[in-house]
């Protein structure tokens, strides 16, 4: 028992001792995703395009020495507050970037701007953030949730289409996805659906939809309840009958599980490999050599995270306690972007391109997604009105 | 010989975890009282379902349902701009109790997996009410806008109040457990799990008191949700996923069954543990399963029973 | 009308599926009392086998045939390795120490495959549909499925009923002393029916990879509705496997596709919309918790137990 | 004539397609003990788990002092005074004896909602408790984990327990079996010393022990009742020692 407690207590004394002192001449960045469990292919995008950044800026930030501390939030709110307390309190990180999921970004962004550290988010983008609970210390690198199916409620719209079926989980982002999408969606809807959260079959779903026979479907199914939607539509033959629109259902995570299945399936986003720009075109590039694969748009915005704070350190000239001049330097998101140049709102949310994508297969026989057309130009988010920020 | 040995194990674990806000003060790293408080709230959670799994025999795969009912209860009434701790973490108490007692009618009726799989399966019913009450949020939960308030009496803002209200909650709960087990209620659980027909012929009609050890279970569990939502300053349905049942539980044995004090180990441990290795490997997984095997195989009577053995 | 006959197909399909993993389960139950949470972590396994043997050989079919008794092996070396000795524990270390394995099993898969979902094909004669009845037509994958879960159960009935392995499983269910006395070497029967259990999950699972995502944790999405099944039917009955997974398969079906209409004309439909799909998640959990209320055991209690 | 303190009618139970008690009449007096003997897979463990309240019979009705306790399980008949050993020991192995006791006497002694006091502390259990113990012999044995008594000490324990919940009424299934000479000597001894203080029905296949105790015997083959008689009667019935003891006493 006696060697018990030492152990213990030596334990904790080595931990504690562990922890890096606090330096002036090390940017620290605290990168917060899920790189366990199934969400953990997203982070690994997202970790890859981090380290991709650091290797372009020459592993310097600002021009000074920089540490990235990952942390695994297991896709639980709670445990990603957890993580962030680590990395404030013991990391005592000047960033704290990354995060994929709605419920821990809100969850975990209020704890950080609270201690008046930056918050980069590279991907959750809930609108609660984005409103009324924005907060000078925030910043995202990707969009509102509610921006990408507006841009698919437009086109859909600008198409002409009417009798639309929708359909999402039954959740919070997926009520999110369809009320975006009923923002600008003129036509009528004849169905709105909400499945079970991680439901692997949607052979009853499809069957209505059959039956009720819409001129189009449009749906939000991300990640393992895309890919078996997205094969199920196709094996029913329903891709051909009635055309399939969806956001974050098709991407470069999941396609290369869907390839044919995917094929002539309709998205719309604010970025995509094949957007030409010269940023763009190194970052997806020198990706693809470094790890070969594709990146998606998560891993965009997480290697656009680190050039945002490569050019807020810049501005200052290291100075890591002007977090004014850290401010006023991120509002205007002078770093080339991988989406090409964009502003940001008054909530800190980018003002931003939207584009229609399409599946297709490309002439060397894989499956890709490509840009079709521009739907929306500086496409603003709908809550910014409920935040305070003046600037 | 057994019980000053216990003793000693009992009183150092109580020292060394009010030393830690000092000593992490001393270093200057707080992170250690969040990390610590963390632990003790899981504690709590893992203690009381001791009482029913280790004392109690009822294997119950559904224990996290009242963490997510405390912490709703803390949620739902500081939503509504009610942030009175007093009434919230009684409502918090009294509704987990009550959802415990509607449980356990039903699954106290059956016994063996039968017992395990209903305990689960009432557990994702309440999983899926949560994600589907879209006023506090769905899935994505909500934030805990302040934490409770206590009329001035104590300010869990200050990490380290909080952080001793949450010790002295768990030293509480471990008093007020131990003197359970050992009262005339829990000789007559312990009883029925040593042998349910010889308590039934002596007399015993174990059900109610097993129902009651259930609800009292569910009571101090959603006491810990209360906690874990003060603590997190949010709360999901996540709380009440099913693996995260299957965590408590295995608190329970590593730290060692009918203990009492072992759950609490346990917690520490799994979750100390947990923090290290995820810093260690993303893959960190690979490593916690084999090892909940090996716990499981070989240590049956958890890391309490090796610190507290005797000679 | 038409669309209900669909939909019936639609819950038989899911119920065949769910019959599938939970034999397997209430198989190794019945017989060695084992309660393996891990079993979907073979139907993990048999989906990754038969992709990556239909990767490697070119055939979806040949894929198929290999990844069958791959999984049984990699049942029989689970069950030599760790869970042999779990079979004299009780309940509480059975289910830890296999939600330990499914921790272990999904980081392997994740290790060795990657985390992402991994594409799987169908051939092209598989992967359309055809008309079944006019007006009605049905994806052929699906038809297969329904096809191959028949001819699994029947498999089994015969098995179970008519053959000396089938006869020392139904003896080893109600009496393990007696079966010893016969002079059988128990643990190799044991491995032998966990190896079946571990097959007839890989067959679920590789009959699931091409309609659903083949990705690390696949097993746990479907696990707890089997043991629903099972817990419903009577564990350790296969009749109860096959009652029980078809009136889940129908309730959930039919439940998710017709309980929000029906709602709707009960009460508002703003309502219905609201309460329909989060009803239809909890339908077959307050099912079984119905069940269990009335019959404790389940609708086909084994006998001794 | 006073009422017997156990009466019995057309108790029946099956199992399947077997009937293991059909239609049983049985009267016990108050005071005797009545030996119930019969070949294996008569139903005289299912007979003793209905007078017990374990099953619930199919058909009959049971009263027990007086009143009709058909439809009261066994909690509820141990408190009206009727006690039981099982066939298979069955006692709580990880309590001391001294516990073992405790437990019985803390099942009469009101409700057991009681949660600060440490009821090993408490007297007006361990007293009685004790008292029982050394009353079978174990009073030596009281700390001893009742896991780690030899087979016939626990079969002590068992009657210890079962006399600790001051019973009308002692059921005994087959209190001897198992044991050696002279564990089975000291067992036949214990319950000479408890006739006449309790009435008992006795299972048991060991016929020196059933004519050494008996008041009465009732013979049961094939879930009936055949006879009923003093161990003389019994030893002459024509019938019975053509459907039993003619097969031999050993069976």
């Amino acid at each position: 028992m006696r060697t018990m407690t030492r152990a213990v207590l030596v334990g904790l004394l080595a931990t504690l001792a562990a922890a890096p002192p606090a330096s002036a001449e090390t940017v620290r960045i605290g990168f917060i995703t899920s790189l366990s469990g199934p969400a953990g292919i997203i982070g690994k995008h997202m970790k890859d395009s981090v380290e991709l950044a650091l290797d372009h800026l020459g592993r310097r930030v600002g021009g000074l020495d920089v540490e990235v501390i990952y942390g695994d939030d297991q896709q639980k709110p709670d445990v990603g507050k957890q993580v962030a307390d680590e990395m404030l309190k013991k990391h005592k990180v000047h960033f704290v970037s990354g995060i994929i999921w709605s419920n821990v970004m809100l969850a975990v962004a209020p704890v950080v701007t609270r201690e008046r550290v930056f918050m980069i988010g590279t991907n959750a983008g809930p609108h609660q953030l984005a409103g009324k609970d924005c907060s000078e210390y925030f910043f995202t690198t990707s969009w509102q949730n509610d921006q990408t199916p507006e841009a698919m409620g437009k086109y859909m719209t600008d198409q002409g289409l009417t009798d639309v079926h929708i359909m999402a989980p039954n959740y919070a982002a997926g009520k999110d996805m369809l009320s975006g999408f009923k923002r600008y969606f003129r036509g009528r809807i004849i169905a709105e659906v909400y499945t079970q959260v991680n439901q692997p079959d949607y052979q009853a779903e499809i069957s209505q939809i059959r039956a009720a026979n819409p001129k189009a479907v449009f749906v939000f199914y991300p990640g393992a309840m895309g890919i078996q939607f997205v094969k199920q539509y196709a094996q029913a033959g329903l891709r051909e009958q009635i055309p399939l629109y969806s956001v974050y259902t098709i991407d470069e995570v999941t396609l290369p599980a869907l390839k044919e299945a995917a094929l002539g399936i309709w998205e719309t986003r604010y970025w995509s490999p094949d957007l030409s720009n010269e940023a763009n075109t190194k970052y997806v590039s020198d990706f693809r050599k470094k790890y070969g694969y594709t990146p998606a748009f998560y891993g965009a915005q997480s290697y656009d995270g680190v050039m945002l704070i490569d050019a807020a350190v810049r501005a200052v000239k290291g100075d890591l306690a002007n977090k004014a001049g850290m401010i006023a330097a991120m509002r205007k998101a002078d770093y080339k972007s991988t989406r090409g140049p964009y502003k940001y709102n008054l909530n800190h949310f980018p003002i931003e391109n939207f584009y229609l994508l399409k599946t297709v297969r490309t002439p060397e026989g894989e499956f890709a997604m490509q840009i079709q057309k521009t739907v929306f130009e500086n496409h603003k988010d709908a809550y910014a009105k409920d935040c305070g920020m003046q600037w | 010989m057994a019980i000053s040995r216990r003793a000693i194990v009992l009183a150092a674990g109580a020292v060394l975890l009010a030393l830690v806000p000092p000593v992490a003060g001393l270093l200057n790293q707080p992170f250690y009282v969040d990390l610590f408080r963390r632990m003790m709230i899981f504690a709590i959670a893992a203690l009381s379902l001791d009482l029913i799994l280790g004392y109690g025999g009822m294997v119950s795969f559904g224990h996290a349902a009242y963490l997510g009912i405390g912490a709703y209860a803390v949620g739902i009434f500081a939503f509504y701009g009610v942030d009175n701790g007093f009434l919230q973490w009684s409502v918090a108490i009294a509704a987990s109790a009550a959802a415990a007692l509607v449980i356990g009618v039903i699954s106290i009726r059956t016994s063996g997996v039968y017992f395990i799989m209903i305990t689960l399966a009432f557990t994702q019913m309440l999983y899926y009410l949560g994600i589907s009450l879209e006023t506090y949020g769905g899935d994505n939960g909500m934030p805990l806008k302040t934490r409770s308030q206590f009329a001035g009496l104590v300010d869990l803002r200050n990490p380290s109040a909080f952080y001793y209200v949450v010790l002295a909650l768990l030293l509480l709960f471990l008093l007020l457990g131990r003197r359970l087990v050992d009262a005339r209620f829990g000789m007559v659980i312990r009883s029925a799990r040593s042998n349910e027909p010889r308590a039934r012929a002596i007399g015993f009609a174990p059900f109610r008191y097993k129902l009651a050890a259930f609800v009292l279970a569910g009571g101090a569990c959603g006491l810990a949700g209360a906690l874990l939502a003060n603590q997190t300053e949010y709360l999901t349905p996540d709380f009440m996923h099913w693996t995260r049942s299957g965590e408590i539980m295995f608190m329970v044995i590593l730290g060692g069954m009918r203990t009492l004090f072992g759950p609490v180990l346990g917690a520490v441990v799994l979750l100390g543990l947990e923090d290290v290795l995820s810093a260690l490997t993303e893959h960190w997984q690979i490593i916690l399963g084999p090892f909940l095997v090996v716990v499981v195989l070989f240590a049956k009577r958890g890391l309490f029973g090796l610190v507290s053995r005797d000679g | 009308m038409l669309l209900v006959l669909e939909q019936g197909l639609n819950g038989l399909q899911y119920g065949v599926m769910l019959f599938l993993m939970a034999a397997g389960l209430t198989l190794v139950f019945g017989i060695m009392n084992l309660v393996n949470l891990a079993h979907g972590s073979l139907y993990m396994v048999g989906a990754y086998l038969a992709t990556a043997f239909a990767r490697w050989t070119g055939s979806f079919v040949l894929g198929a045939l290999l990844a069958l008794p791959a999984t049984l092996l990699v049942g029989v070396v689970v069950e030599v390795i760790a869970l042999r000795t779990l079979y004299e524990r009780d309940h509480l270390d059975q289910v830890l120490a296999t939600f330990g394995l499914i921790l272990f099993f999904n980081e392997l898969v994740a290790i060795v495959w990657g985390r992402a979902a991994i594409y799987t094909s169908l051939p092209p004669s598989l992967s359309g549909s055809f008309v079944l009845l006019p007006g009605l037509r049905y994806p052929t994958y699906r038809a297969l499925v329904i096809l191959v879960g028949v001819a699994a159960a029947v498999f089994l009935y015969v098995l179970v009923t008519s053959t000396r392995l089938g006869m020392l499983i139904r003896a080893g269910a109600s009496n393990r002393t007696m079966v010893a006395a016969l002079g059988v070497n128990i643990r190799r029967l044991y491995t032998l029916v966990f190896g079946l259990g571990a097959a007839l999950a890989g067959l679920a699972g590789l009959m699931a990879g091409p309609i659903y995502a083949v990705q690390p944790g696949m097993g746990e999405q479907i696990l707890i509705q089997v043991f629903v099944v099972i817990i419903i039917g009577g564990i350790g009955s296969i009749r109860g496997a096959v009652a029980g997974a078809m009136v889940v398969g129908m309730v959930d079906t039919l439940g998710r596709a017709f309980l929000r209409p029906t709602l709707s004309t009960i009460v508002s439909p703003a309502a219905a919309d609201k309460a329909g799909p989060a009803l239809a998640s909890m339908l077959i959990y307050l099912m079984m918790a119905a069940v269990l209320f009335f019959r404790p055991q389940g609708l086909f209690p084994t006998r001794g137990r | 004539m006073a009422e017997p303190l156990i009466a019995v009618r057309g108790l029946s139970k099956s199992f399947g397609g077997l009937r293991a008690t059909d239609r049983v009449d049985l009267d016990v007096e108050d005071g005797e003990t009545h030996a119930i003997i019969g070949p294996n897979g008569a139903g005289k463990t299912t007979l003793i788990g209905q007078l017990a309240g374990d099953l619930r019979p199919d058909a009959g009705t049971t009263r027990f002092a007086g009143r009709d306790v058909t439809s009261l399980d066994a909690p509820a008949r141990s408190r009206l005074g009727l006690a039981r050993s099982f066939q298979i020991t069955s006692i709580f192995p990880d309590f001391s004896a001294l516990d073992n006791v405790a437990l019985a006497v803390q099942a009469h002694s009101g409700h057991s909602f009681h949660f600060w006091r440490p009821a090993r502390a408490e007297r007006e259990l361990r007293e009685p408790a004790l008292a029982v113990l050394g009353g079978v012999g174990l009073g030596a044995r009281a700390d001893v984990l009742a896991a780690n008594l030899a087979h016939g000490e626990q079969r002590q324990l068992e009657i210890a327990m079962a006399l600790a919940t001051r019973p009308r009424l002692l059921l005994l299934d087959e209190p001897v079996a198992g044991m050696g000479l002279e564990e089975t000597q000291r067992m036949v001894r214990l319950l000479s010393t408890l006739k006449r203080r309790v009435t008992i029905v006795l299972v048991e296949h060991d016929m020196d022990a059933v004519f050494t105790l008996a008041d009465r015997i009732s013979v049961m083959v094939y879930g009936r009742i055949i006879a009923t008689g003093s161990p003389e009667e019994v030893r002459g019935n024509a019938e019975v020692r053509r459907a039993y003891l003619g097969e031999g006493t050993e069976s």
